[in-house]
Parts: structure tokens; C-alpha cells; sequence
């Protein structure tokens, strides 16, 4: 779905600068985005997701706010009551925690509340942490908790072309969404197409193709699938990959019809394992498609602990690539080694890459 | 509370009175007809009643404009009518109906007219302030000249969102009013378990860094010309106030009853309010200035209590939604 | 397990009675129990619950709190690192949203985060509302989220007697708790032992036997699961039914135990369908049980949408025993009539009984 | 800011005065220390020094009884110490070792010593302000004389839990001191986009109804007494109170770095003050009134050092946890 009739060149960008010129393209083509959060006009911009838009869109539109996560929430929903589009960032999650009540009790609801008379269309962006010294209050992933919430949609983008079709998709859409973008994807690379360029929400892409078994992923946990199901292929082990891209609403067209052509399921979560969004995939698949299933459902997450800060703590603690060929193998009955995926990283386990220094 | 009437307050215009008058009558008569019918069992959602509060509501709804904006709390019959909300719609919405200005879905608690700004009330308490302070960013972001105004209660101050809304109010100089009722309690809790003792609530306002003004909630005059000049100071762009009123609410907290004799107030305090029965002062008041007479109000009462059974009529005959819209609006 | 050696005399009490039963135990018991929130000493006493407790313990131990539930909670977590064990009420499972940070960043990880140094004994007593116009925001049932909260424990009681040894067991529990009581119980009738009498947490209790189906089911859900279960029994089809109790940690050996005799799983639920425990459990056993399920787990939940308030609008909305019978006479392909079990109730539907008069 | 060190302050005891300046000397060191091996990549956790706000830590640390209980925030290294926090554990936590005051599960932002009442620090702004409170709650039914202090920043106080735990505190009159300090930014955000010009923040403090004072946080002396004379009070069972100690923070928010260079604030304001430089100025007033003789202040200097680097090499030597320690602690 694109809506204006520009170009859509695509240039190589980081995550992160697609979610920059999301937001710069959304507040040029329509007045009534405006934009906030702790820190969108300060030097680090968010990790430079905000870059350029203060200076170019003024400080009516683009302005940092008083720490108050809740009533800054409920600011959003009047605001968009009023006619505008609000984007609002937390630097993590885990601070959102604080404007629960305005969530689900105000933005989720207002549609249905009244009666269908009034959308609430915010765009709140999240930001999941990982690894080096995060910790137990910067690194969790509570998509499971938005999900359950009717009225709520929820996007957890994977790759920088993704990142900015869904965003610009998110702020257009009448509903409030939940955008959350994984800290360790903001330095990946891609390909990302110029102008108003929207990707449906609600919609999985396959980024492999394989009737060996059907991988269901989202957010960073789809690079890890990648490595595995690239790795698997040697041992002529072919995956579908699908990433959710939207896990509310979720595409469960697309999971079931791969699951028709594979048989097998495993379904990959960023999130602790108990009460998961992987175990809601594998419930529903179990339930909907229990005659084409081959063999029990599996799910990969984190396990149900918080994330511990220390070097020591986190080594091994993320399930990687090679936890995904393991399960794979374990579900099509092959022995597949994973030592050389495993030698293949250089960087310490709880950095994304060289270009991550901490601190946050 | 004050004894008397305040006897500074500015004679307002005699349209203006009958219009004032008119108001707290009719949503004064709205209520007692409510609380006689709810034993019916057929308006079955949780409902809190102004009874007692009509001063405040008649007197804001007069003074904002039709395109100003209001949001309210579980409490918001008395500010839904004020501000000019269907009538017919918000007793449908009470009894469960289709017509009802939130198709059924949200009751009481959950009243809506966006035909006159009234843009929602909810019911978690505190849950409404930011929105309505939202709500005056768009009108200031848009450049319009309208007000938002906040309906709160004693109780819901209490709550940090209160706080923070009030704040980020006055550091981007928000047209919004925060229109505190006073009445003493939160349910069955008296300020003292709340709040400290002596502290007053505007007084807090104030060094949140709001405008501040206060009054007798049950003198609809004073209520009239304080908020009138508080609401001029914000459309102006003097940033947000705060304004609270006294008042007191005469029945049980949610429900229909009177409920003095159970043991969290005293019959003597509700007696002493009654005594300054909001409805009953102005009534006099403007009967002994002439701008009445009873037979002039006997009118007004039979105008009123018209368009109230005709409007409790249109709430019972209309019918049900059907169960499957429930799954409708969801999402947009 | 009982800690006190006081006789166990029982008597036929109300579930409102028998936690109020458990708190005056608790409260003479130890000295550190503090019982607080809004409207724990007003005429109502949070439904009779709390009914007795400030005469009797005084206005330091047992008070009423200003509308502030986020620093209220907080304060029972400083209170529980003091030495104190908090009970907290609240009127409405919805009100606490507004304390998600407090639970989740502070209750839920204290102990963790701090290296076990502390732990935050605290007990959160949550009313969830249904039907009589109660409408989106007095209804949720939320214990979904918390269980996906590592460090949170989530007790739902069916019965009087569950009711009061389990708030007695959380109460002593070391832990954060959360003890979710459903409006529609506060006036089940049943018999309670006297005194200090302790339920552990995390025992599923097996409320009937049979092979045809497990079902597995918490607080009011399992009021209706016993209606269809006993209507079964008269078409020969025994059931199963398993209590949870406690939601958190969830008893799965007795779940896998009954799902390896009867082959087949119905989980219901008081939450909306999407992202329920219903969906964990399905999940759980398809991944743990796959080659003991004859055919594919099911749940019953409420549908994905808000509670709305009309009575017109809640007909037929929430799950009832003859959706149960319905979906066990599918898995075990039988053809079963409901119309006398409709039949039986003669109270309207949005009511638990003649004795709910509203408001709340 | 002030120009000069308050004449008024009482001069303190010279065994006082050598202990706060040597406090303030220890912190700044460990802190220096810190942002020097920072980069080595072995800290591998959000961290933020306390470098150029040591005065308020060390003078209220000094005040405090080692039974009187205290919650931090991100920026709670000094708060930590001051309070007689263990350096080596501290330091060890922020290497993620097992022998860290937490066992590497909380970092730099969560620290605890249960032997000195330091009873944690959170890394969510506002999150420990209502359990302090709480600690103060247990205090007060439990009977002790102890007093818990709270450590908040000017950020800190925007968010809703704050006012709504000091109100709290204020109703049941609870032993605790709010300490805040400002040091005018919260991240890179001026007090400017988040708070009213020209409302003090123990201004609105008082309007909630806490005593307070305030004074100049880089003067070392005046924060001791301030802070003495409040505690005292608070001790009394007068009630709660609120500290406000003007102060600034000289390096990047969060990491080891100066970042005068990028813009949200100028090189001028970072070099004003640290013309006033706590540390340096209490030495100086010290060598002035005698207490101390430069070489006596290089001996201190000396111990200081020893101290800290057996602490970091206890730290570097220590074994991280094991794995498997992860799965440990999650329930009691
Ligand atoms: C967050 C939250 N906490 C508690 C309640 C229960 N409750 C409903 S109305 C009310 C009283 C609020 O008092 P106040 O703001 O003074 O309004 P009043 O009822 O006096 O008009 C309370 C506590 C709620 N609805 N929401
Ligand atoms: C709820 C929440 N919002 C935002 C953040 C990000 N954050 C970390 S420290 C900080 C600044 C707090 O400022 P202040 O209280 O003045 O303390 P200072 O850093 O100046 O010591 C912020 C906003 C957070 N940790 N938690
Ligand atoms: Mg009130
Ligand atoms: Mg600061």
C-alpha cells in the first residue's frame, strides 16, 4: 500500500535511520503527527530515530516532555480525540509500565467504549533492551501483555525496509499501536524504499521458504532464525521462515497455510516463555491444525527469569541460532552440528555487533 | 462551607439566571427520577449520582462554549447535561439501549456527545485528566481558541496522573481548566485518611503552578462569574487554572439511596448541606430579585419534567443492541 | 499444610466470609500483617471482606488509603522489606493497572535483582467484576499478564474454603501474590475449616474424576465447568475437572497427570481467548503431551473484545456450562442436550444469583 | 547557584569535618577511577557517576544513622557509599561478579548493603520514592526511631508516584526525608521543557505538605546541617520532609565521558560550577580553618587510593556467577 505517488528508490539504511525517515516523511505529509518522548530533541535523538525532526518540524510538533509516562500516555489519546496523530518513544519498555492504565484502560478501549464514534490513533514506540548490563528493568519484552488486550495492535519489526512500512502503516492507522523495535536490530542494515511507503499491519512475510518445518519468529529473534535455517540448509534442511512482523493482529493465515505445508512448528519469542505470544502460536496451531501437525508444537524463549545484569549471568542465557538448529533437528529426527555457526561469531554474547559500546 | 450566599457574586443577566436555574432543575429532576426508577432493576450499570452538585454543572456548562471540550469521571451525568449532552441519549446509554449515546457499551460511567465536545467521561479515577489535557494540546496545536475542560472530583487529585497532567499543563501553558468538586468524600472516605489536614487542594494547584480560584460550589452566581473569568484568562492564552467548588452529594456514593444512617457521615452534615440546597437558594434568590415568580417556575418545572419523561420513555422503548454488535468496534 | 494447632472445626460460610475468616486468622496470628486499600474500613468492607478488622486490630494495622494506587503499592513493598506482610485490596482487578510499574519493575524482581538478599512478602487481593452493566473497565481478568511475570505467584480461588486457606498461604508465602477473587464467588457457600488453615500454593484440586475429557479451569469458570460436568455424568460421560487454585505457579504435573488418563484437554478461562493461560496450558500439554492427546486440545475464554455494559450486549457473551458440555460432547463426538441445564437458570444472565442487586 | 560557600554554616567538629571531606575525597576517587576504566569494556552496565554532586552524599550519609534505612536511584554510587555502603561489593556488582552487593543480577544500577540499611536502588525513575516510604511505614508500626531516606532527583519528582507517596507520607506523618537533588537536568532535558519557570520544586513540595528546606548542595557543611537539623525532626516524629540541595552533575549522564561538546548544555555553566567544586572547596576551607594540613590531606588522599584499587582489584579478581546462577532467586 503506498500512498503518495513519490518514488520509492530504495537506498541501504540502518534501522534505525528507517524509523527516522518514517517519521520524517509521516509528520511532512500530514500536520497533525506531532512526535515526543523523553529525549526526541536531545543530542542522541533516540539512538537517532529522531534525528532532524525537531529542527524541521519545530518544537510544536516535535518536543520532549516531563518524566511522566502515564499522564504523558493519556496526553497522547486526547491529543489524537483532537484531531492529531501522536508518536510517542519510551527508551525502553520496561518505563511504559507506568501508563498501563492509560493503555488498556483509555487508548484500547475508547473505540469500543463509545461506541465506535472515536479512534484513538497513537503510535507508541518501545524500545527492547538486550544484554550488556541491561538488566532486570531494561530488557523486557511484554508484547505477550499488549496482545491480550482487544483493541491494541501490536508491531515488532524485524529488518530497516520493515521498520519504516510498518511504522508509517502504524501512525496511519486509526488504531493505537504499540511499535516495538528491538535495540539490537537498530545497526542492521537494508534496503529501504524512499517516500510515503507502508506495509500492511497484520500481515507476516516469509523471508525463507522450506517444507521441513515452519518457523514462526518476530524482532531480533528472526536474525538468529535466519542463521539457523541459512545453517540448516547445508544439511539440506529447508525451513519456512515466517516473520510475524505484526504480532497483533497476527497473520494467522499465513502460519497455518505453512503449517498445511510443512506439518512441523516452532515458534521463536523474545519474551519469557510462560503466557508467551510463541505459546498462544503453538496453542492455536495445536487447536486449528492438529490434523496436519506431524509432531508436537515447539517454542524458543527466554526463560522465565528476569534478565540478569552480569556478563557471567546472560552468557548462554539467549536463545541463538544454534538453539533453533537444535530444535529443528530435534523435529525432522536428524543430527545437525551447529559448531561452526557458533565459531562464526566474534563479538561477546551480549552485544549485537562491534558498533554496540554500551552504555545503552 | 458558607452559610449564606456570597453576597459579592455579580447579579447575572436574567436570561442568563432562567437558563441557570433552568439547568440545575432539570438535572436536579433528571437524577431524583433515575434514583426512583433504578430499583426497576432495568438500569443496570454501576451509577453515580449529582444530586446536591447541580450548582457546579449548570454553571460551567453555561459558561464554555459549545465547541469547548469536557471530559468527566465515573460522576458525569450532571456535566454531561451541563454542557448540553442528549438527554435521551445518555438515559438510553444508562438502561442499555442502542440509542444510547455509547450504543450500550460504557453505561453510566461511560457517557459521550460529541455534537456539543462533551468527548467522554470514564470510569477509573484520574483516568480522564490527561486526556483532557490532550485534548487542549490539539486546540493548541490547531490554533483554535477552544478550552478543555477537566471535571474532577476530591478524590481523584489524589492520583499521580493528576499531577502529572497538571504540570505538563502549565509548562506548555495548556488551555485547560481542571474543574474540581469538593465534596468532601471519595466513596465513604473523608479527606482526613486522604489528605493532610489544613492542606487545601487549590492551594496545591497553585504551587503545582496552575491559576487558581475556589468557591462556594452550592452558589450557582459564584460558581457562574469565578469560572467564567477563569475560563477568559485561559482562552486568552494565560495558560491552564485550576478552580475548586465545595459542594456535597446528598445520596449514596453509587446507587440510588440516601445512606447517612451507615455510619461514615452524619445526618446533622447532609442536613447542613440540604440546608444549602444549591437548586432551593437560587430558586429564592431569584424569586425575591424578581426574576421569577412561582408560577413562572411551576412552568419551568412542567417543561422540565416533559422533556424528562419523554426522554426516560425514549430510553425504555428503544431496544437492546443486538448481541453481535458486541463484537463490533473492536478495532477501527 | 497447618501451621497453627488449633482444631479445624468446619462451618458453612460465604467465600466473602472466608477470606475475611483468613484475614482476621492472618492478622492475629502475626503482628507484621497489615491489611490497607480503599475502602477496607467503610461500611461496605470491600464487599464483607475486610468486615471487623480495624475494630479489632486498630487503625495502625488496618486502614483506608488515599486514591493512589501506584505509591500504594509501593509502599507495600517498602512495608514488606521492613518486616511488614501487606495485604492490599482493591475493588477492581482494572484500578491496579495503574500500579504495573510497582509490581513488575519492583514486587516481581526484588528478590532476583538483589541477589536473593530480600524477599517482598505482599499480598494483592484483585475483584474481578462481571456482567450487571459492570462494562470494559470493571471486568478484566488480567492474571495472564501477571503470569507471564517472572517472581509473581497468581491465586484464583473457586470455593470458600480455597479461598481461605489460600489467602492464608499467600499471605505467609514469601512472595509477591496475587489473589484475584471473582465478584460472582463473594456469596458461594461452603464449608471452612476454623483457624489457621493453609492450602499450599500451586496444588491443582480435582473436583470430579472421570476419563472421558480433562478440563481444566479456575475461580467462576469452574462454577459452570461443575454444572456441565454433573449434566455429563448423566449421559455417561465423566469428566476431569481440575481446579487450578493457583495460576501461578500452575500445577502441570497435575494437569499432564489427568491428560495421560483421559487423552483429551478443555481449558477455560475468565480472560479474553487471545494470549490467555487457557492458550498457555493448550500449548504446554500439546508441546508435553502430544503422543497421549487423542485429538487437539480446546479452550473456551471470552471472546477478544472489551466487556460492554448493556444488557443486550452481554447475552450469550461470557461462557457458560452448556458451551462446556457442547465443546466435551464434541471431543468425545457425542451428541448431548443442554436445554435442561439452560432451563435450570432462573436468574437473569448477567447476575451470579438472586442475592447481586448491583451497583457493584 | 551560589558564588561563594554560606558564611552562616555552623563549622563542624574537626572529627566530622575530616570524615565528610574524606568521604567526599573517597567518592569522587572511586568515581574518577570508574570513568577511567570504563572504557576497558569490563563494566559492562549503564552506569552514572556522581562526579561533582559528592557534598549532598557524603553530608547526608554522615547524618544518617547506620540503622536508618535508604533507597536510591540509577545514580546511586555516592548515595551508597555515603551511607557506608561496602566499596569493594559495590564495585564488584558493577563488574557483574558474584562477590557484587547484588550478585551481578542488578549492575550499577542496583545496589544494596542490608548491613548499613541501604535498601536498594532502582533503575526506573521514581520506582524506589513510594517503597521508601514504605520502609518508613514499617518503621513507624514496628516503632523504631529510624528514618529512611529517599534519594530523588529533579526528574525524579515529575513522576505521579512521587507526589503521590509524599502525600501519602504526609497523611500518616512518616519518618522519611525526601533528599532531591537538583542538579537542573534529567538525561540532557533542561529543567526548562519539564517543569513551570520559576517554581521551585521544594516550593511544591511544601504545597503537598512535607517540611522543607534547601540550600546549596556543593557546599558540604551547609547540606550537614540542614540535613541534621531536619532529620532530627523527622526523628522527633514531626513528620516527613523535603530536601533540596542545588548541585551538578560535571560528566555525561549516563557513561564516563564529558559531553559539554554536544549541546544541551554549555562548557561556561559545567565550568561555573566547577569553580565550585565541593571537594575542592571544603579542602580548601579546611586548610584555612586549620583542621588540616596539605600534607595531611595527601595522606588521606593516599589511604583513599589504597582502599579503592584492592577494592577494584578484589572486583577484577572475583569469578563472575556461574550461569546456571541465573535460573536461582526467582522465587524466595
Ligand atoms: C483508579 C481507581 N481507583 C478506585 C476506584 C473506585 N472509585 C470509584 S469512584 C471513587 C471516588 C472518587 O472520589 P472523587 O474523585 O472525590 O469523586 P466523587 O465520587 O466524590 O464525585 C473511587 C475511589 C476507581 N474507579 N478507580
Ligand atoms: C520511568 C523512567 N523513565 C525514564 C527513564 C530514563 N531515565 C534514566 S535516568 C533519567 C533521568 C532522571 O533525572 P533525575 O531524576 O534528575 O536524576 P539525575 O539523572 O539527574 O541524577 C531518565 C529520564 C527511566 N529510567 N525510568
Ligand atoms: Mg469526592
Ligand atoms: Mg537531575
Amino acid at each position: 500500500m503506498t500512498v503518495s505517488g513519490e518514488p520509492r528508490v530504495p537506498r541501504t539504511l540502518t534501522y534505525a535511520e528507517a524509523v527516522n525517515d518514517a517519521l520524517h516523511v509521516a509528520m511532512a505529509s500530514d500536520p497533525s503527527v506531532i512526535c515526543y518522548g523523553l529525549g526526541v530533541d536531545d543530542p542522541k535523538t533516540i539512538f537517532g530515530t529522531t534525528k532532524g525532526l525537531q529542527t524541521r518540524f519545530g518544537d510544536q510538533r516535535v518536543f520532549d516532555m516531563p518524566t511522566a509516562e502515564a499522564a504523558m500516555t493519556g496526553v497522547a489519546i486526547g491529543a489524537a480525540l483532537g484531531g492529531m496523530r501522536p508518536v510517542m518513544v519510551h527508551q525502553r519498555l520496561d518505563f511504559f509500565l507506568l501508563a498501563m492504565d492509560q493503555l488498556v484502560n483509555g487508548a484500547a478501549k475508547w473505540h469500543y467504549m463509545f461506541g465506535g464514534q472515536r479512534s484513538v490513533p497513537i503510535t507508541i514506540r518501545l524500545i527492547l533492551g538486550r544484554g550488556w548490563g541491561q538488566g532486570p528493568t531494561h530488557s523486557q519484552s511484554l508484547h505477550a501483555w499488549f496482545a491480550h488486550i482487544p483493541g491494541l495492535k501490536v508491531v515488532m519489526p524485524t529488518n530497516p525496509e520493515d521498520a519504516k512500512g510498518l511504522l508509517l502503516a502504524s501512525i496511519f492507522d486509526p488504531n493505537p499501536v504499540l511499535f516495538l523495535e528491538h535495540r539490537w536490530l537498530h545497526n542492521t542494515m537494508g534496503s529501504v524504499p524512499e517516500g510515503d511507503y507502508r506495509i500492511p499491519l497484520g500481515k507476516a512475510r516469509q523471508l525463507r521458504e522450506g517444507d521441513a518445518v515452519t518457523i514462526v519468529s518476530m524482532s531480533y529473534m528472526t536474525v538468529e532464525a535466519l542463521h539457523a535455517v541459512d545453517h540448516l540448509r547445508q544439511s539440506d534442511v529447508h525451513c519456512d521462515l515466517l516473520d510475524l512482523r505484526t504480532v497483533s493482529p497476527l497473520d494467522w493465515d499465513a502460519v497455518f497455510a505453512s503449517v498445511r505445508r510443512t506439518g512441523r512448528l516452532l515458534v521463536l519469542d523474545t519474551a519469557a516463555e510462560t503466557g508467551s505470544i510463541a505459546g498462544e502460536i503453538a496453542a492455536r496451531a495445536a487447536i486449528e491444525c492438529w490434523t496436519l501437525l506431524k509432531s508436537a508444537p515447539q517454542r524458543i524463549a527466554m526463560p522465565d527469569i528476569p534478565e540478569p545484569t552480569s556478563f557471567g549471568l546472560t552468557r548462554g542465557l539467549h536463545p541463538r541460532a544454534e538453539h533453533i538448529v537444535a530444535a529443528v533437528a530435534a523435529l525432522v529426527g536428524k543430527q545437525i552440528g551447529v559448531d561452526e555457526l557458533v565459531a562464526r561469531r566474534t563479538v561477546p554474547h551480549d552485544v549485537p555487533g562491534d558498533w554496540f559500546k554500551g552504555p545503552f | 462551607m458558607r452559610a449564606t450566599t456570597l453576597e459579592t457574586s455579580t447579579a447575572l443577566e436574567p436570561v442568563l439566571a432562567r437558563a441557570l436555574l433552568f439547568q440545575m432543575k432539570r438535572i436536579r429532576f433528571v437524577e431524583e427520577e433515575i434514583a426512583r426508577r433504578y430499583p426497576e432493576g432495568l438500569m443496570r450499570c454501576p451509577t453515580h449520582l449529582s444530586i446536591g452538585q447541580e450548582a457546579v454543572a449548570a454553571a460551567v456548562g453555561a459558561v464554555l462554549r459549545r465547541d469547548d471540550l469536557a471530559v468527566g469521571t465515573h460522576r458525569a451525568h450532571a456535566h454531561y447535561l451541563g454542557k448540553g449532552g442528549s438527554l435521551r441519549a445518555m438515559l438510553a446509554e444508562i438502561y442499555g439501549k442502542v440509542t444510547g449515546c455509547s450504543r450500550g457499551r460504557g453505561g453510566s460511567m461511560h457517557l459521550i456527545d460529541l455534537d456539543v465536545g462533551f468527548e467522554g467521561s470514564t470510569a477509573i479515577v484520574g483516568n480522564s485528566i490527561p486526556i483532557g489535557v490532550g485534548l487542549a494540546l490539539a486546540a493548541q496545536l490547531r490554533g483554535t481558541d477552544q478550552v478543555s475542560c477537566v471535571f474532577v472530583g476530591d478524590g481523584a487529585i489524589e492520583e499521580g496522573v493528576f499531577y502529572e497532567a497538571a504540570n505538563f499543563a502549565v509548562v506548555r501553558r495548556l488551555p485547560v481548566v481542571f474543574l474540581c468538586e469538593n465534596n468532601l468524600y471519595s466513596v465513604y472516605s473523608p479527606l482526613s485518611v486522604r489528605q493532610p489536614p489544613g492542606r487545601s487542594i487549590h492551594g496545591l494547584a497553585a504551587a503545582v503552578g496552575l491559576a487558581t480560584d475556589h468557591g462556594d460550589g452550592n452558589d450557582v452566581d459564584e460558581v457562574y462569574v469565578k469560572t467564567a473569568a477563569a475560563v477568559g484568562r485561559v482562552r486568552a492564552g494565560e495558560g491552564p487554572c485550576f478552580l475548586e467548588y465545595a459542594t456535597y452529594r446528598w445520596r449514596e456514593h453509587c446507587g440510588p439511596n440516601y445512606d447517612n444512617d451507615i455510619g461514615y457521615r452524619t445526618e446533622a452534615e447532609y442536613l447542613a448541606w440540604r440546608e444549602r440546597d444549591p437548586v432551593m437558594l437560587y430558586e429564592r434568590k431569584l424569586v425575591a430579585a424578581g426574576v421569577f415568580t412561582e408560577a413562572g417556575i411551576d412552568v419551568m418545572q412542567v417543561e422540565i419534567e416533559q422533556e424528562v419523561s419523554d426522554a426516560f420513555r425514549f430510553a425504555e422503548d428503544s431496544p437492546f443492541p443486538e448481541p453481535a454488535e458486541a463484537f463490533e468496534h473492536v478495532y477501527c
